[in-house]
Order: structure tokens, then C-alpha cells, then sequence
């Protein structure tokens, strides 16, 4: 883990509101693992003085680092107006990412809207025939197209609106392509809202289907150290007990979440 | 022109290799920290609150960011003395720079337990006792706001300890002189000065407040400037060390507190916006003295100078 | 979908056609701000802190800015309430918008005397009590942090007037809420929540305070959290409107404190950043209620959800 | 005077950390005297949250207005950093000008340092022959052409190094120039730092030269709202009193202000 000044390489537009930023940090790049995060400073002053969490959404060679980033508040308005040669405090890679060594026989990788970003770096990583990845937006504008970011890679595309692809909820889909499968030792990666993460949750319990998710709190550290960016866990007996999502995760088991109290 | 300026600081009877210490819940047990740069070079590190039972916090959301600040409502969500004594000391051990451990009580009695607990433990250098966390539903800031109770918890901690007793006092009240002589004359050693403000933020769109406890502590370049006219009033009512705690960035503002009269410095929420702050700072005293001919980093500690100018 | 909806509110007998006002010390006596916006479209104007006698303030520097805020000290400088209701009061009256007056006293007579001075005076629709100015040495503040005091002057006030009487609050004191009930039981109308924060700031390359009375009141976005969470106390111990103040930059941080139980809002700092603040403030007031479909502002007045989620 | 966005159309470094402003406002070139000031907010955000003061350096053709600036901390730093096309909000014009109906037979104008910056504004409009224009610098590297900004005018130079014009303050050259046109009726204008208006104050007195001053000090409104930019007014018996300097100055008679206890 280091914490250091990199050079943007590009950052650009990919669809209305979506960027990607693509700088160059060899150390950072050798060392992340798909689901891991980095921490950016958007600016030197205090207006915003906390760093931003973004996952990393995939590494090139010589030691370029990608992230896929979504406008939504101060912070991301002012990493969209950086350009080419800005510089940029980054820190990471943090947290425990998807453990990729052997996810089961076939693999759903299931995103929804800007969540698809770490998944991009994990079906780079998985690199395996038995992939299935399947991604959810509200509309077909909203649509982050593998090519744009430079990776190879089929997507069934759902759309809440069915404006492209499958009419409905990507879990919804995703339940239609397990079943296909049923026959075959199924695991699930996914990243997305949180209302789709709990319908996850009832699929994998439904169909016993290992899963993993990947969960975002605010987070001041992303270091272990202040504690802010707690979940509740799924403990026995009604006892409460939290997990911090920059260190035991982002990347957790399904069923280590309470979904009930989050 | 001074070339290598002196800029150890005396606690009591804590020597600090410069006056750059760790502020108490913002540099977790320290070895969150430890690829990004020596540890070694801090002048101390202070620990995560530490209770007699481990606690496991508030509920989510903890944190929620501020103009130039931040609030958070952790709770003391720490691992309890004996987590700290097995998993956490040992390995602080190995470090060559003071370790203060916080304490937090439930009641004057677990003060006076937690202190006990310290004893004789090798490899911690003083107790800051936190009697001003405005988190948590009992116990701390009751104490805290109220002199009489301040000074009887000072008592029993000094009383259960062998090391140099620093006590950690809330901003939240109408005269922290009043507490800072109370404590005192309790028998403290030094006073850390300011824990932070309570304040809160609302969503406007769920109409719920920001952090699942409601209120939290504001802290960061937001509250310098009151922590840095506490640090002064409270520097001028007592005798023992003050330690300035409240929005430090950069050395610029860490050399405000000590002209102001604090003796030594903590760095908080900076560690979470620049990690290497506090190396930075130390660097920058450093140049400051050289700059300014200061050959003892002790001659700056209350030198504002106040007399009208003309 | 609200097309119209009733942003007027109510501070007990003063009706207001919105909820925002200017905040006594920003906003000049008004004529400042005249080719800048339309000032009839404000809730009202609250003037400069006024006094028996002109004061002449204090010596510079008066103010400085710090991280997301400002110290001040400008010690009541003003030009007396013979000056006021001479050359400031005619003009104001040609305005149609309500003109609150803020009055500032050395000694509880002080305040009577300022009292009584407005009764009947047309164009005056409510008393603003400073009781908690932080850069006069004596009196203000004295007052201010003490319940009895505070209750003592509101008395005299009251006796003396024949308008609401607005009580402003310190928020330097150890509990917002004791003053609040006193001030209430008094037979305050309203409360004024919060005045600044004291702090200060140290040049350190001439090792001086960089205010010349020292220390300073810290207003802006930087203490807004700390007067959020002073306001929700305030509200939830008293029955009188509470008017929220501190930090305020756009209707996000209006609606903060609306919801948090203040009936309105004042401006400060704000107006120095951007003069059509208040305005934009209103619009953006406005545009919330539409967008959430909310006939009347006075519903979500402290309408916060404290329940835990889930 | 009004408030406004402003568009800007050059942003240019004229000499190391010293920067020339153009931008367009035909209402504020319009009713812009000599003098006045404007209050610029640097950035929509809160880091620096306070606005700037600067004085109008000149007007052009078709309402473009001209700010000199050096670059001192935050705020300039950041104003430095925008470009041609950039948005900025401007307050003004504010505060009393100089009186340029007619400032005497003989008019010195003198600056020190970026206190040149009305004072170029002051000699486009006062636009008559009897003008001596004297610029003190500290090094000849610090000096700010006329040409470089647009403006016809001879100026003599000072600079404390000696590197070019006359070795010495600016105000010592001064002195020797009234000598030479003692016999003339002469008025003095100034602006500049702290130690040359004080110098400007002895001499005003011993040769009985009316001067004129343009005075900086902090500022939170501009608009004479807030009562923070006072300075000491020389007054009778010692009874303390205070000037507004964005009211009731920026621009003072020099007899006006209590120069020992400022
Ligand atoms: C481990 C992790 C990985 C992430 N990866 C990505 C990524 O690859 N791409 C991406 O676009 N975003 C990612 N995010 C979310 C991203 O951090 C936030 O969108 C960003 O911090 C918002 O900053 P802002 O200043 O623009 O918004 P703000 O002005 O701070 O807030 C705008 C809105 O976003 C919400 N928000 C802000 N921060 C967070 C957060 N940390 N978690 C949840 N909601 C938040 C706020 O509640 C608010 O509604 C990740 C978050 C985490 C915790
Ligand atoms: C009426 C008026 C007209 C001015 N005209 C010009 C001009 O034409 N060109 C120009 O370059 N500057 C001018 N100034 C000064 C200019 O306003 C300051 O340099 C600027 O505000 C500094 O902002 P900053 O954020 O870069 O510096 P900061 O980070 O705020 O401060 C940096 C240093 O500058 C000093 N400083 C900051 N503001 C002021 C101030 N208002 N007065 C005096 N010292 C200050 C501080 O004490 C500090 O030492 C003028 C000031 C006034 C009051
Ligand atoms: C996330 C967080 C956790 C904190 N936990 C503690 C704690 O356990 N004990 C304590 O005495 N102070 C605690 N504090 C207060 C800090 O030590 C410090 O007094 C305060 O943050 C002001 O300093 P700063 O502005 O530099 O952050 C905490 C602060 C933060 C931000
Ligand atoms: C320059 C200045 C002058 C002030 N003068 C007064 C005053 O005369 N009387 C008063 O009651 N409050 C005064 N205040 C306090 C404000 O009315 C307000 O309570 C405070 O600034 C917090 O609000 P803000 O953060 O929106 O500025 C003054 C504040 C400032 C910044
Ligand atoms: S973000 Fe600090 S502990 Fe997780
Ligand atoms: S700057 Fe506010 S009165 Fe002059």
C-alpha cells in the first residue's frame, strides 16, 4: 500500500456523467487485486477535505491504473474537470478484493450502474470461459460499453426502462440465466446498489449459490483506523457486531451482512 | 542561522523528540500507518480510546464530512484493554517513539481500573485520559463538562498510575479554564486541548439526521480557530503543559497552537487527508526554526506576543 | 405537485412572507445592499447591533478569514440608536419587508433604556436581544452565558417593549438549553440560535494575533454543524420559534435547519460570499417544497425523523 | 454597482507571479473611476470563502475591464490557475476614486510595488501633459511595464537594488522631482505598500503638497456593511475614530489617516 502523487494520463467522458481516469502508478498497479479501492485527494485545498473512495476498475500494462468514476456530489464534479498532467494524490490498493483463485466452475459477475466498475478489473483478472456478466441501468444511456474502457468482454445488458436488452431488473436476469445453469457449480461477484444486492441475497439463499458483494460506507481512513465505515454483520443471537468495510472488505460473503439492519 | 534547531518538547516528565504526536482515534493502534512512512519519526503516537471491555461503537452512519471538517460518531468502538495488551502493544513495542494510550471510563471506578491496568507496562509512556468523548450515551462527557467530576477522575487516574497523567478536555463548555485548573490541581501533568465540538448534519431528502447517533464530533481546519483560542486561554490559567489538538494541517498551523502556548501538538483528521502530515509538520517546524533563528523549539511555546502594536 | 406552495411562517405575532432573514451585522442597515437585489422580497432585515450611544468598535485588524469561515471583531461598532431611527430607520420604512432591531446593552438598564426607545417607533416589528456578543469586554457576553442574567435582561425587555422580543443566544456555553428556558420563562418570543463561536488566529511570522482585539467570533459554513445541532436542541426544550443561524450558503443548509426545528433562518457570513444569498436562498426554499410536494413550509419544521432505520 | 458573472478573456503572467485580468462588463467599465475596487470570489466553492478586493488597473474599448493582480497566497494563487473563458463573480465598483476634476497643475502619481495597479487606470484617465509618473520596484525583474498592459506612459523607475532607474526609494526620487518643479502648484497621488505612503506622509507635510493615498486593508463585504476594513483616522485629542476603507476610501486625503497608529 502507498500513498503517492500520480500523473493523469486521460480523463474522459464515457457516457453522460461517467468518466474514466487513467493514470500512471507502476507500484499501485502491480500490487491491486480486483475488488481492492484507492483513496484520491481531489484537491490540495479543504473544500472537499476527505478523500474519495473509488475502486479500481482495471490496470494496463506499464503500470497504467483505470478507475470508472460517476458524478454524483463536490467531489467527483471537481475529479471531472481534471485533465491530462494534473496531478493527484492517490493512496492505496486498500481492502480485501474478490478472491480469484477459484470462484467456482462458472462465474456470474452481476453489476448494477456504476458498480460495474471494480467487476470490469475482475473479468479482466478471472480470465476464465465460464463467465457470465451481467449488468443493470435504468436506461440504455446509462450504459457503460467493456470496449469504452478497453476490455474485451460480452455483457447481457438489463434495463429497468427496456430500453436495450432485457426488460427489468438485472437480478431478475441473473435468476433466469441460474437457472440455465443449475446444473453446474455456480459462484456470484457482484457490485451494485444496495437494493440489488439484497435481492442477492435472497438468490443465493434461494438457490444456495455462494456469493460475494462488494459494499460501500463512507469512509474518512479507508486505513482500519477511524472505524467510520462500519456494516452490521450477520451474527447470531441479536447481537450487534460490525464489520469495516476499507478493511475486512469491500468485498464480503453474502451472508456475513445483516441486509435487515443496514 | 540555526542549523539544526532543537525541537524536543518536554511533557511533565515525558521527553518527546519533537512535539508531533497522533491524535487519538484518527492513527487507529498505529500500524494502520506503517508503510506509509517511519513511525519512528513521530514524536508520539496516541492510540485509539481504549475501555476496560472492548465496545463496539454506534451505529451507521459514523461519519459524515463538514465544511472543512468532519463529523464523526465512532462511539469508542475499541478492542478492549486486553485486545490492546495482546494484539496491539507488543508491536508498538518495537517502535522507538512514545506511545500514550487514551483511556475512556464508564465510571470514575473503571478510570481508576483502566489506569491500574497500566501499570508498571512497559512501553507506554503516559495515560491521556478522555473525558470529553461527546459520542457515547453515558459516562464521558458527563464527567467532562462538569469541573468537580474532572478533577475527582484526574485523582483516581494519577493515584492508579505510575506514569505522567495527560488529561484530555472538551470545548463544549462555557469556560474550560474553569476545568483545566480543576484538573490541575487534581494533579494532571499536562491537558490535551481541544476534543471536538459536537455538531450535527441532516439529509434533506430522508428528513434523518446524517449519523446513526444523531450528533457527532466536529472536527478538522473547521474548529482551528477555536481550539487555538481554548489552547490559549487554557495555557494562561495553568502551569502544567498544554497539548493544542483541533484542525492542524500543516506546520503553519502547528506552530499557531505553540505560539499560542501549547507545548506539544496532536494531528487528527489530517492523517486522513494526508497520511504523511504529521512527517510533513515535523519537517516544517524544523524549517521554521532555521528560518526564524530559533535555536529551541521550547523559546516559541507562548511567545504571542499581545501588547498593541504602534 | 405543489404549484404555490406557503412559504410564509410565523415568529409568535410576526408574520413573515418567508423564512429568511439577513443576520444582524452582515447586512449593514440595508441601503447597502440596495442596488444589489429587490430587498422587499426578504423575510426581513435584522440591522446592525445597536446601542445606546455610537461605539466606535474595535482597533484593526477586525477581520480574518479561516478554513470554510471568518473571525470578527468588530465590537459593536454603530452608530447609536439616535443615529438609527434618524438617518437609517426613514429609509428602511420605505422598504416592505419587516425590519428587525438589534440591540446591544452594557447593563441590564442599558437594554430597558433600548427598549423603551422603540416602543411605538412604526417600522420596528421585532427587538433582536444581543446577549451574546463575544468582542465587547463588558457586558454582552457576561450576560449571555449565564441563565439567570440572560432571563433577568430578557425580563427587562420584555417589560419595556411593545414588540416581539428575539433573544440570540452564545453557543459558548457547556448547554445551549439551560439559557433557552430561562430566556423562554423570561417571556422571550423567540430565540436567535446561534451567535458566533469565540476563537482566534496567530500571525506566526510576527508571533501576533492576527485580530487586534485577540480573539474573534467565528461565523461562517465552518460552524454549521455546531448551530445545527444547537438549534435541534433549542427547539426540542422550548415551546418559541426558534430562528436557526450559522454557516448558512444556499436552501440545502436552510432546510437543514428547518428541519432540525427552526421556524426560520438567518444569513450571515453568507451575504459577503455571495450578496443574492437570501434570495436564492428563498427560490431554492420555494422549489423544495414543489419538488416534494409540500404545501407549507411551517410542515417541516423540525419534522426530523430520529427513529432508527430498518 | 452590481454584482455579476463575468466572462474572462485573458489571463496572462506579465512578469514572474504578477498576472494582468481582462475581462468583459460594459456596465462596471462603464461607471469604473480610478481607484475603485472590485470584489472578486475566486472559486464557487468555500476554500477561500471570502471574496478578493482589487482595484480596476484600466478599461478598454467595448467594456472590457483590466485587473493587475500579484499572486500572494490562496486566493490568487487560484485566480492565477483560470483561463480564457472561465466564469468569475465581480462586485463593483466600490468606494471612492480619485478625484481626477482637476488633482492641480502638476501631478505626481507614485506607486510602489503592485500599488501600480490603479494607478494605470489613474493616468489613462486623468489623460493630461503635466504628469510625472514614478514607479518604485525592488528589483528591476519586479518591473511593470506600461506597454505590457496597454497603457502609453513614461514612467520613471526606482528600484532599491539600483538593477534599473534611480538607486533608491521610490519616494526619495519623488522628493527630488518636486524640487525641480517647486515652482509649480503640484498635487500628489499614491498607492502603494505601508512604509511608502508613511514616507509620503513626511514629505506632504514638509512641502505642503496635498496627496492623495489609496489604502488596502482586509476586507469581508466591500459595501461598508460589515465594519471590518477600518483604519485609524487622524483626529483631534486624541479620541480614537475610524474610517471605512471600502466606503469611505478606498482613497483618502493623506492628512485624514493617523499614520502612527495604523
Ligand atoms: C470501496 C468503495 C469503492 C467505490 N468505488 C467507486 C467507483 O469505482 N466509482 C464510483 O463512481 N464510485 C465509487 N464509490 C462511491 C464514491 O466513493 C462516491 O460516489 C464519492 O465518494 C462521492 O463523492 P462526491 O464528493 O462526488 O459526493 P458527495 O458530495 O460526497 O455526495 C454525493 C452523494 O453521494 C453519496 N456518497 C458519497 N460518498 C459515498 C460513499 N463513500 N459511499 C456511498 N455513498 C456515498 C452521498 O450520500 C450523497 O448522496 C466507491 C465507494 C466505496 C466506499
Ligand atoms: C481596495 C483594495 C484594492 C486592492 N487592489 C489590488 C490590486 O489591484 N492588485 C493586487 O494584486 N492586490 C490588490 N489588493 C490586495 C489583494 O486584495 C490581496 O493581495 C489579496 O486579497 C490576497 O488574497 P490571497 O488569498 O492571495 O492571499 P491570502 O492568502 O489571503 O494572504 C496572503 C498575504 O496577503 C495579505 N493580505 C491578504 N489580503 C489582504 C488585504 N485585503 N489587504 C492587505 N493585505 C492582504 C495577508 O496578510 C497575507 O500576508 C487590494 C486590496 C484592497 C483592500
Ligand atoms: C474518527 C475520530 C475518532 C476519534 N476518537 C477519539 C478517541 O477515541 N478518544 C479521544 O480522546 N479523541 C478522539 N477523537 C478526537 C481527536 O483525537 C481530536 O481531539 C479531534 O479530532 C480534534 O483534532 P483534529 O481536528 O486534528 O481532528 C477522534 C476524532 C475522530 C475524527
Ligand atoms: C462581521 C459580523 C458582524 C456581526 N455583528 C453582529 C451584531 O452586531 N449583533 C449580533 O447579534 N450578531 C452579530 N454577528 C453575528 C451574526 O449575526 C451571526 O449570528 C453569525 O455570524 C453566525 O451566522 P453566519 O455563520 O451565517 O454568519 C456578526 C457577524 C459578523 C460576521
Ligand atoms: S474508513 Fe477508516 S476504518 Fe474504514
Ligand atoms: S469591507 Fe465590510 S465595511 Fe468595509
Amino acid at each position: 500500500m502507498i500513498e503517492t502523487y500520480v500523473k493523469i494520463l486521460s480523463n474522459t467522458c464515457i457516457t453522460p456523467g461517467i468518466f474514466l481516469l487513467r493514470f500512471s502508478s507502476p507500484g499501485l498497479a502491480a500490487e491491486a487485486k480486483p475488488g481492492q479501492f484507492i483513496m484520491v485527494r481531489v484537491n490540495d485545498g479543504i473544500d472537499p477535505c476527505l478523500r474519495r473512495p473509488f475502486s479500481i476498475s482495471g490496470t494496463e500494462e506499464e503500470g497504467v491504473v483505470r478507475v470508472l468514476y460517476k458524478v454524483v456530489g463536490k467531489g467527483t464534479e471537481i475529479l471531472s474537470n481534471k485533465r491530462a498532467g494534473d496531478r493527484l494524490s492517490v493512496l492505496g490498493p486498500l481492502g480485501k478484493g474478490f478472491d480469484i483463485t477459484d470462484p467456482g466452475q462458472h462465474l456470474f459477475i452481476v453489476a448494477g450502474g456504476i458498480g460495474i466498475a471494480p467487476m470490469f478489473f475482475l473479468s479482466q483478472a478471472v480470465n476464465k470461459k465460464a463467465v457470465t456478466f451481467l449488468a443493470g441501468f435504468r436506461r440504455s444511456d446509462e450504459i457503460m460499453d467493456p470496449a469504452s474502457v478497453g476490455i474485451k468482454q460480452d455483457i447481457s445488458i438489463a434495463t429497468d426502462d427496456g430500453s436495450m436488452g432485457y426488460h427489468g431488473r438485472v437480478t431478475d436476469l441473473l435468476e433466469q440465466e441460474i437457472i440455465k445453469q443449475r446444473d453446474n457449480a455456480i459462484a456470484i461477484y457482484a457490485c451494485g446498489p444496495l437494493p440489488m444486492l439484497k435481492a442477492l441475497s435472497s438468490i443465493s439463499n434461494k438457490y444456495r449459490i455462494p456469493c460475494k458483494v462488494s459494499m460501500e460506507t463512507f469512509m474518512a481512513c479507508g486505513l482500519g483506523a477511524c472505524q467510520g465505515c462500519v456494516v452490521r454483520s450477520a451474527s447470531a443471537l441479536d447481537q450487534i457486531s460490525y464489520y469495516h468495510v476499507c478493511k475486512d472488505g469491500p468485498v464480503f460473503d453474502i451472508n456475513e451482512i445483516d441486509w435487515d439492519n443496514i | 542561522m540555526t542549523i539544526n534547531p532543537d525541537i524536543s518538547v518536554l511533557l511533565s516528565s515525558l521527553e518527546l523528540k519533537n512535539p508531533v504526536m497522533t491524535a487519538s482515534g484518527t492513527f487507529g493502534y498505529g500500524k494502520e500507518f506503517e508503510t506509509l512512512f517511519d513511525l519512528n519519526r513521530l514524536g508520539a503516537i496516541v492510540v485509539k480510546g481504549i475501555s476496560l471491555k472492548p465496545m463496539k461503537g454506534n451505529p451507521p452512519p459514523r461519519i459524515v464530512e463538514t465544511p472543512a471538517g468532519m463529523l464523526n460518531a465512532i462511539g469508542l468502538a475499541n478492542i478492549g484493554i486486553e485486545g490492546f495488551l495482546k494484539d496491539k502493544l507488543p508491536w508498538l513495542n518495537t517502535l522507538n517513539t512514545e506511545v500514550i494510550v487514551n483511556i475512556y471510563g464508564h465510571s470514575i471506578n473503571e478510570y481508576g481500573e483502566l489506569a491500574s491496568a497500566f501499570k508498571g507496562v512497559k512501553g507506554v509512556s503516559a495515560i491521556e485520559v478522555n473525558i470529553s468523548c461527546p459520542n457515547v450515551d453515558k459516562g464521558g462527557l458527563v464527567f467532562g463538562k462538569d469541573p468537580e467530576m474532572s478533577g475527582r477522575v484526574t485523582e483516581t487516574v494519577v493515584k492508579n498510575t505510575d506514569k505522567p497523567v495527560i488529561v484530555k478536555l472538551t470545548p463544549n463548555v462555557s469556560d474550560i479554564t474553569q476545568l483545566a485548573k480543576a484538573v490541575e490541581q487534581a494533579g494532571a501533568h499536562a491537558l490535551s486541548v481541544i476534543n471536538t465540538l459536537t455538531g450535527m448534519a441532516v439529509d434533506i431528502n430522508t428528513r434523518r439526521p446524517r449519523l446513526g447517533n444523531i450528533s457527532g464530533g466536529l472536527s478538522g481546519p473547521a474548529i482551528k480557530p477555536v481550539a487555538l483560542y481554548m489552547v490559549y486561554q487554557t495555557a494562561r490559567a495553568v502551569k502544567i503543559p498544554v497539548i493544542g489538538i483541533g484542525g492542524i494541517l500543516n506546520a503553519h498551523d502547528a506552530l499557531e497552537f505553540m505560539i499560542a502556548g501549547a507545548s506539544a501538538v496532536q494531528v487528527g483528521t489530517a492523517n486522513f487527508i494526508n497520511p504523511r502530515a504529521t512527517i510533513e509538520i515535523i519537517e516544517g517546524i524544523g524549517n521554521y526554526c532555521i528560518e526564524k533563528g530559533i535555536n529551541k523549539i521550547k523559546d516559541i511555546v507562548g511567545s504571542l506576543i499581545t501588547a498593541r502594536q504602534g
